[in-house]
């Protein structure tokens, strides 16, 4: 109950905002849910596998591409955009995968940077399609069922329905069964196999999932943007995406969220203050690691927590005496 | 490469093509000893610490500015600044590892890779407000400057002494590793700190050192490289990239593994640029790809054992 | 040797040790009995220092280490076989030895670890994490008496060890208590803890529930204490 | 007891490198049947139940699990065969509770397909919580269900060990070192525990206190330098010579 | 107010809180590889717009400048900030091609005047033209081709043709060779190392192989610090004239170079030691208020701040309607520090004089000469 409270909360704060907002905050409102669901995709298997990957922008790279290339060449219904980026990021994840999964922990970090690398390459290349270092500028906007969705507020309105919609479905997933045998995996791979479960094919639904929400991300900043770069490919994306779970909090819901939000704002606001972004932006990482080791969530939740421990219960429990035998 | 041959009608033209390949290995062996230089430090850190610093080349860079500053403000000297710069960035690292670092440990791998990013884009701004962005270079010294000729071609005096550089690093690390106590325990440390403290090791004063070992090489290879690759805005991530390539092929934790990765990587990106110059790029990372497929440990990475 | 005086440890918020107090004088070996969970370990890690929150004070050779570091307690000459090994399985036996800190001339050599046990020498350039686990135990007392200690703590010592083994273990530690070393020990293996202990102690939920010469204990004091009921 | 052989193990060998861990051993196991395993450290037991659940493959020699050859299937699929095995080294799901352990091998057994994707009050899943809360009931640890695995003592380890190796259902179980760090007092409990498995349930214990391995098998089987020194009753294995000097010593069983 | 009600209202118009204030909007890089040209960019326009007190047709003149990196992502981002957040009057910047492409349909829509003042894509100013898009820097058509038939005509029919691998310099080479071919000159080779490719050793040592009269180079920045060094070092330097563009040379990166630079040729549309009146003043003032020399992007932002005040003179301070701004931009024409300055009313990209610079040693360090001028070229617009 307590959900569906919480989701008609989110639906109608989503539904206001235009209203409420000016354009400029809608872009950046947009983007946050962007990223948000770029993150929470990173996040199945980076919080809930264990898997930490260093490519995942060739997935959003491929959805973005495939978005552009299909809404130039031949329609830009958003079906068909959203469909073959789809499409072509559950290929490329069933590829990547296959090989990634061989390897496991700073090699698997290194494999997926090697395969983001060459797609990257590969569009770098590809200069007939991609437009090469100059990116694919001068795509029409996204239609949908014959009504093109020509400005900021009909874009956030497809990106916001749909930023709902993966919550709710990556949410199920990862508190379902499946998602359970995922946490149990990244605990100890080696018990699983023993409790009798299949790991590799479990790692790999997660890897091909995680795959399809990068691409659909990609996809939708086509749709917001307008141009795609190379460096929405480029191994940095993947750092910042990684960066965005880490700080949010990787193995929750809401963390990578968060942090989606917290680093397109920090980028945002502070890179129009001073030309010294990074240095501050470096900075936060830093007070991340040594005061909020479990991320923007994790405080949240201690403070939540704090609370309530001063409130309800005693300090100090004692764990010896809870002992039933 | 065909073009060049169509065009050249002359009868020497396999013995020309031997001198190009012989060439284009030396050329492979020097650029493959600078991936060495400038990854030890990494590998050292990495290897024996766990810590994947992804700051490592921002110490680089450090020492190839400081390197800047000796040689072309205060002094004129290269040899003090091969000897000064490795030693400032030796200092940033024990501030680093002491203040920062220190506290991570405990918290694991991703952790440290955030810090050390954060730290690295700290550095970044750092070095733009104190040397601007413009392309800085060192001069190589007088007595290196020359070039040799070898099998008819030319080389930069300066690139063959770098082989012989890589070649007396590799070995000193190798040593230390090996066949010191000093490998056991910081390897022991790794994988139960607490219990190597238990058995008398200070393993906190340990790791410093080791990490200020890192960065001396690092600053050292910051100023070996300068001559060649320059110093500019984003040069520490660029190499940072590629250190991290050779790291993995050579497979973590092997001194022996990362030397075999830079030369193998060395000469592969040469015959790469000279055979399909596009794709060089491409192509590091498909080796890297195959070799991780092939070997998931690396080349000469060891399987570790679980407890 | 060692003097314990109202020790409370904690992991986080649960506090695990309440008010402990023991005392393991010169050339006397203590064993400290208890079912599982009851503490026994959280106070061989407290006087290791290995344990994130102590209060009281502990007293090895009149000196309080209540919050001296692991590595300094190690220094002043206290061993530790911890409970489950805890070899360095990324190392080979002979490293796993070589990692300790030996700290007089004249003590404990590798030689003499691998006279001791033979098994060991065999297996000395196998990965640590590849042994057998009664391999790793002896591999585990034996780095423990490289440190050559004052004070030795054991941790369930014969934990895993073939019925023979323990006997040759045994057997090891009464030389080494003849020749005036100082030991506290945790045992659930109780025919093994009365052979070896002047003195017992029996733990219950953190808190001494029983002290006294081996000799008091007996059968209904083991009832009493280290059955499911109590 | 039953007379339906279901583990054949013929002639397998283990090499590590150049070491030759277990020599030729060949075993064959019926249903229902209670196995001790002993021998000196290092002796190849615990390599041996390695093969038995496909942790390892044998370098040679093949193993039949009712008829059928699994010498190199994998250990996930052996597990769902039914062989099941404890850890001589706790190996759990450390950061995760003592719940979530258990809802894991649960989940497992009653086939992922029945609860997949399916929210926790769901029916089929809702069973699964309360089978998961009768097991912890049972094995005394209700109180603590929600306590992280790596916050419990040593003995408290071991035995969530035992228990998810029980809780899977297997139809055999190996059991490595099951009662090892426990206290006296655990001990008989979990002996006690043992006892009472189903009949058909056919148990192989790996176990260094005599009076548990004794008090539990009805046939024994002795390892010493990788090959099997002697396959017996409790009782021949008691007053085996050999045995008692290379394994037991002065120690006697109670 | 809203973004709803703005985006159906349809006109965001907006009354201009700021009358008195003429704001322009600068997308520069700050940080990554280009930053140092966005510094001179922006240290040039400062320059200007000081010298006439930041005042122009009686309003206050307001720089707004947003770093873009050379992410041109980054850099739309910055420039939706700008219209949509600070309401510019007119747009100016850009470095990376890219980052001029990446923003073109966002100022079309919003009818922006824009004023590019380094970013060298041909397209721009040909396909992807618009009413709103001057060019008051180059194109790489104008760099290329203004040193093809040269080369001909002075170093031999023999070139060897090595440039960046990435669309800016693809399109210089091109450039390049079309004219040099059209001229009668025959292209031996190419080869296309990665941009911020960090060793030449091998694509020289395969160079050197040739039977070539010189080597035409595009590259920039830290690569051309390299590619210069070690084309020296590999004893390419006696064998095959190297030529290239102003960028090879230029002038912060000549005393990385060291000796290496001397004898190259390059192609260029200013520089230090042109000597006319304009430039004298320029590189004093600028040397003055900098204590550095100035180099090509400081005179791109110079005089890109020039065309911006004569503009907004020219509308006596009334920058309400882009189309006038553009109209009055159009028209803007006088004596710059690289020559005579006018915009091409077909192109909108500017009409040039290139020049042939050689790199010569003087006084212990290197200069740049003039050793040849072509007057007034103009892009073809196809
Ligand atoms: N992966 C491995 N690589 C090399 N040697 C191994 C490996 N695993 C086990 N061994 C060796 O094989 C021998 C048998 O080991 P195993 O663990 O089977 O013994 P065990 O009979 O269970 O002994 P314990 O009673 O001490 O547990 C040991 O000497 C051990 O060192
Ligand atoms: N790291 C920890 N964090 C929180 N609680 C812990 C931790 N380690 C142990 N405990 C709790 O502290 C209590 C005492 O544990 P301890 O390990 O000292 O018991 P023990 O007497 O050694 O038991 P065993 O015989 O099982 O080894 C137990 O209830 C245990 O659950
Ligand atoms: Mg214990
Ligand atoms: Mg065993």
């Amino acid at each position: 109950m307590k959900i569906y409270l919480k989701f008609s909360t989110a639906l109608l704060l989503f539904a206001a905002s235009p209203f409420i907002l000016t354009s400029f905050h809608i872009n950046l409102l947009t983007e946050i849910l962007i990223f948000g669901i770029f993150a929470l995709s990173l996040n199945v298997i980076v919080g809930y596998t264990g898997l930490v990957s260093l490519g995942h922008a060739a997935f959003f790279g491929a959805g973005a591409y495939t978005a552009g290339i299909i809404a130039q060449n031949i329609s830009a219904n958003l079906l068909f955009t959203l469909g073959g980026a789809v499409l072509l990021s559950v290929i490329l994840a069933c590829i990547i995968g296959l090989f990634c999964l061989k390897v496991s922990g700073f090699y698997f970090l290194m494999l997926t940077l090697a395969f983001s690398q060459m797609v990257y390459s590969f569009v770098y290349q590809s200069t007939g399609w991609t437009g090469g270092s100059n990116g694919l500028s001068g795509i029409p906007n996204p239609i949908l069922f014959g009504w093109e969705l020509s400005n900021t507020v009909w874009v956030f309105y497809v990106v916001a329905s749909l930023f709902l919609v993966v919550y709710a479905i990556l949410g199920i997933i990862t508190e379902s069964p499946f998602g359970k045998v995922l946490v149990g995996i990244k605990e100890n791979e080696k018990r699983l196999k023993s409790m009798g479960y299949h790991t590799n094919i479990y790692k790999y639904a997660a890897f091909v999932i995680s795959g399809i929400f990068g691409g659909v991300a990609g996809a939708l900043y086509t749709y917001f943007n307008g141009f795609i770069a190379p460096s929405d490919i480029y191994w940095t994306m993947s750092g910042t995406v990684l960066i965005m779970v880490l700080i949010g909090g990787a193995g929750t819901m809401l963390g990578p969220v968060l942090g989606a939000a917290l680093i397109v704002l920090l980028e945002t606001i502070v890179s129009t203050y001073t030309n010294m972004w990074m240095m501050i932006l470096g900075a936060v990482f830093i007070i991340f690691v040594i005061f909020f080791p479990s991320g923007i969530y994790g405080i949240s939740k201690d403070i939540f927590k704090g609370i309530q421990n001063h409130t309800v219960r005693p300090k100090v429990k004692n764990i010896s005496n809870e002992k039933v035998s | 490469m065909y073009r060049t041959l169509e065009n050249n009608q002359s009868t020497t033209l396999e013995v020309d093509k031997i001198d190009i390949l012989i060439a284009q290995m030396v050329n492979g062996l020097s650029y493959g000893m600078l991936l060495f230089v400038i990854t030890c430090g990494l590998a050292l850190v990495f290897g024996i610490l766990g810590v994947l610093n992804l700051a490592h080349g921002s110490l680089y860079m450090i020492g190839g500015y400081v390197g800047y500053s000796v040689t072309a403000t205060y002094t004129q000297s290269f040899w003090l600044a091969l000897l000064t710069a490795p030693l400032v960035v030796a200092f940033i690292a024990l501030i680093m590892e002491r203040t920062l670092l220190h506290y991570t440990y405990k918290l694991g791998h991703l952790s440290q890779v955030l810090l050390t990013l954060g730290v690295a884009y700290v550095f970044h701004d750092i070095a733009k407000i104190i040397w601007g962005t413009n392309v800085l270079s060192i001069r190589v010294p007088e007595s290196l400057a020359g070039s040799v000729s070898i099998a008819g071609q030319l080389f930069p005096l300066y690139r063959l002494v770098i082989i012989a550089v890589g070649i007396v690093i590799a070995v000193g690390i190798w040593w230390v590793q090996n066949k010191t106590r000093w490998g056991a325990i910081i390897r022991a440390g790794l994988s139960d700190r607490e219990m190597i403290g238990a058995l008398g090791v200070n393993i906190s004063l340990v790791f410093t050192s080791v990490f200020v070992l890192g960065g001396i090489l690092a600053g050292f290879g910051g100023v070996v490289a300068a001559p060649i690759l320059g110093l500019y805005p984003d040069m520490e991530f660029q190499t940072l990239i590629l250190a991290l390539v050779v790291l993995v092929i050579g497979g973590l934790g092997s001194i022996a593994g990362t030397f075999t990765a830079s030369i193998l990587v060395g000469v592969l990106e040469t015959f790469g640029r000279y055979l399909v110059p596009e794709l060089s790029m491409f192509l590091v990372f498909t080796l890297m790809a195959i070799i991780l497929v092939w070997r998931p440990n690396g080349l000469l990475g060891k399987q570790v054992a679980e407890g | 040797m060692l003097q314990i005086k109202n020790l409370n440890a904690y992991y986080g918020e649960s506090h695990v040790l309440h008010n402990l107090s023991l005392k393991v004088g010169q050339g006397q070996v203590c064993a400290i009995l208890g079912r599982n969970g009851m503490g026994k370990t959280t106070t061989i890690y407290s006087i290791m220092g290995m344990v994130p929150k102590r209060e009281g004070t502990i007293e090895v050779a009149g000196r309080n280490m209540v919050t001296a570091k692991s590595y300094h307690i190690s220094k002043s000459g206290v061993g530790l076989v911890p409970q489950g090994r805890r070899i360095f399985p990324n190392l080979t036996v002979k490293e796993n030895l070589l990692t300790t800190k030996t700290n007089t001339e004249n003590g404990w050599k590798h030689d003499d670890v691998f006279k001791l046990f033979p098994r060991i020498e065999e297996r000395q350039h196998s990965m640590g994490g590849n042994l057998s686990g009664g391999e790793q135990q002896m591999l585990s007392i034996g780095r423990a008496l490289l440190t050559n200690p004052k004070l030795l703590l054991l941790d369930e010592p014969s934990e895993g060890l073939s019925p023979l083994m323990v006997q040759e273990v045994s057997k090891i530690i009464r030389q080494l208590k003849q020749a005036g070393l100082t030991m506290l020990l945790v045992e659930q293996n109780l025919a093994m803890a009365k052979e070896i202990a002047d003195y017992i102690y029996i733990l219950n939920k953190g808190r001494i529930v029983f002290e006294g010469a081996v000799e008091e204990f007996n059968g209904d004091i083991q009832k009493k204490h280290l059955s499911l009921s109590s | 007891m039953y007379e339906e052989t279901i583990l054949e193990v013929n002639a397998i060998n283990k090499r590590f490198g150049g070491l030759e861990i277990l020599k030729e051993v060949s075993f064959d196991v019926s249903r229902g049947e209670r196995i001790g395993i002993i021998g000196p450290n290092g002796a190849g037991k615990t390599t041996f139940f390695n093969l038995l659940t496909g942790d390892l493959t044998p370098t040679q020699g093949t193993i039949a699990f009712h008829g059928k050859h699994i010498t190199n299937e994998p250990n996930y699929k052996r597990t769902r065969r039914g062989i099941a095995r404890t850890f001589q080294k706790n190996n759990l799901l450390e950061k995760l509770s003592i719940f979530e352990n258990l809802l894991l091998v649960l989940q497992r057994k009653h086939g992922i397909k029945s609860t997949w994707f399916k929210v926790r009050n769901n029916r089929s899943y809702r069973a699964l919580y309360e089978e998961a809360e009768a097991l912890l009931e049972t094995w005394g640890l209700h109180g603590r269900r929600n306590t992280k695995v790596e916050n419990l003592s040593y003995g408290e380890q071991r035995q969530i060990e035992i228990m998810l190796g029980v809780a899977t259902d297997p139809s055999v179980l190996l059991l490595d070192e099951p009662t090892a760090g426990m206290s006296q007092s655990e001990t008989d409990y979990i002996v006690e525990l043992l006892k009472n498995l189903p009949e058909a349930l056919t148990l192989m214990i790996i176990e260094h206190d005599l009076d548990v391995i004794f008090g539990l098998s009805d046939r024994m089987l002795v390892l010493y330098n990788g090959h099997v020194l002697a396959d017996d009753t409790p009782e021949a294995i008691r007053d085996n010579q050999q045995v008692n000097e290379i394994y037991m010593g002065k120690a006697r069983v109670v | 107010g809203n973004s709803a009600i703005q985006q159906s209202g349809g006109s965001g118009g907006e009354a201009d809180a700021s009358e008195d204030k003429v704001k322009i909007g600068a997308i520069l890089p700050f940080s990554g590889v280009y930053a140092s040209l966005g510094k001179d960019l922006s240290d040039g326009m400062k320059l200007y717009f000081e010298s006439v007190d930041w005042e122009a047709g009686g309003k206050r003149i307001e720089m707004i400048e947003e770093d873009t990196g050379a992410d041109p992502q980054e850099a739309l981002k910055r420039t939706r900030k700008l219209i949509d957040q600070d309401d510019i009057d007119i747009l100016t910047g850009a470095v990376s091609t890219a980052v001029a492409y990446a923003i073109r349909d966002e100022i079309v829509t919003n009818k922006l005047p824009y004023l590019t003042s380094h970013a060298g894509g041909n397209d721009l100013t040909r396909e992807q033209k618009s009413d709103y898009i001057w060019r008051s820097s180059f194109s790489s058509w104008q760099i290329g081709n203004s040193m093809g038939k040269w080369a001909y005509e002075n170093i031999g029919d023999r070139i060897y043709v090595a440039a960046a691998d990435y669309a800016f310099g693809r399109e210089v080479s091109a450039a390049f060779m079309e004219s040099y071919k059209e001229a009668g000159g025959e292209v031996v080779g190419q080869v296309y190392p990665p941009l911020g490719n960090n060793d030449y050793a091998s694509y020289l040592t395969t160079i050197r192989d040739s039977d070539a009269d010189g080597v035409y180079a595009f590259f920039a920045g830290s690569d051309a610090v390299r590619f210069v060094q070690q084309y020296e070092e590999y004893g390419l330097k006696d064998k095959f004239q190297l030529l290239g563009s102003g960028w090879l040379v230029s002038e912060d990166l000549r005393e990385s170079i060291g000796n290496a630079a001397e004898g190259v040729h390059a192609a260029s549309f200013w520089d230090y030691n042109l000597e006319n009146e304009e430039n004298g003043k320029f590189t004093e003032a600028y040397e003055e208020a900098y204590d550095r020399r100035p180099t090509i992007e400081s005179l791109e932002g110079y005089d890109a701040a020039r065309i911006l005040v004569e503009t907004i003179e020219a509308l006596d301070g009334d920058v309400s309607d882009p189309e006038e701004i553009v109209k009055a931009m159009a028209a803007v024409e006088f004596d710059s520090p690289r020559g005579p300055f006018a915009f091409d009313q077909n192109t909108h990209h500017v009409i040039q004089d290139m020049y042939i610079l050689e790199t010569i040693q003087e006084e212990g360090r290197t200069e740049n000469s003039m050793i040849d001028q072509i007057e007034n070229v103009q892009d073809p617009g196809k």
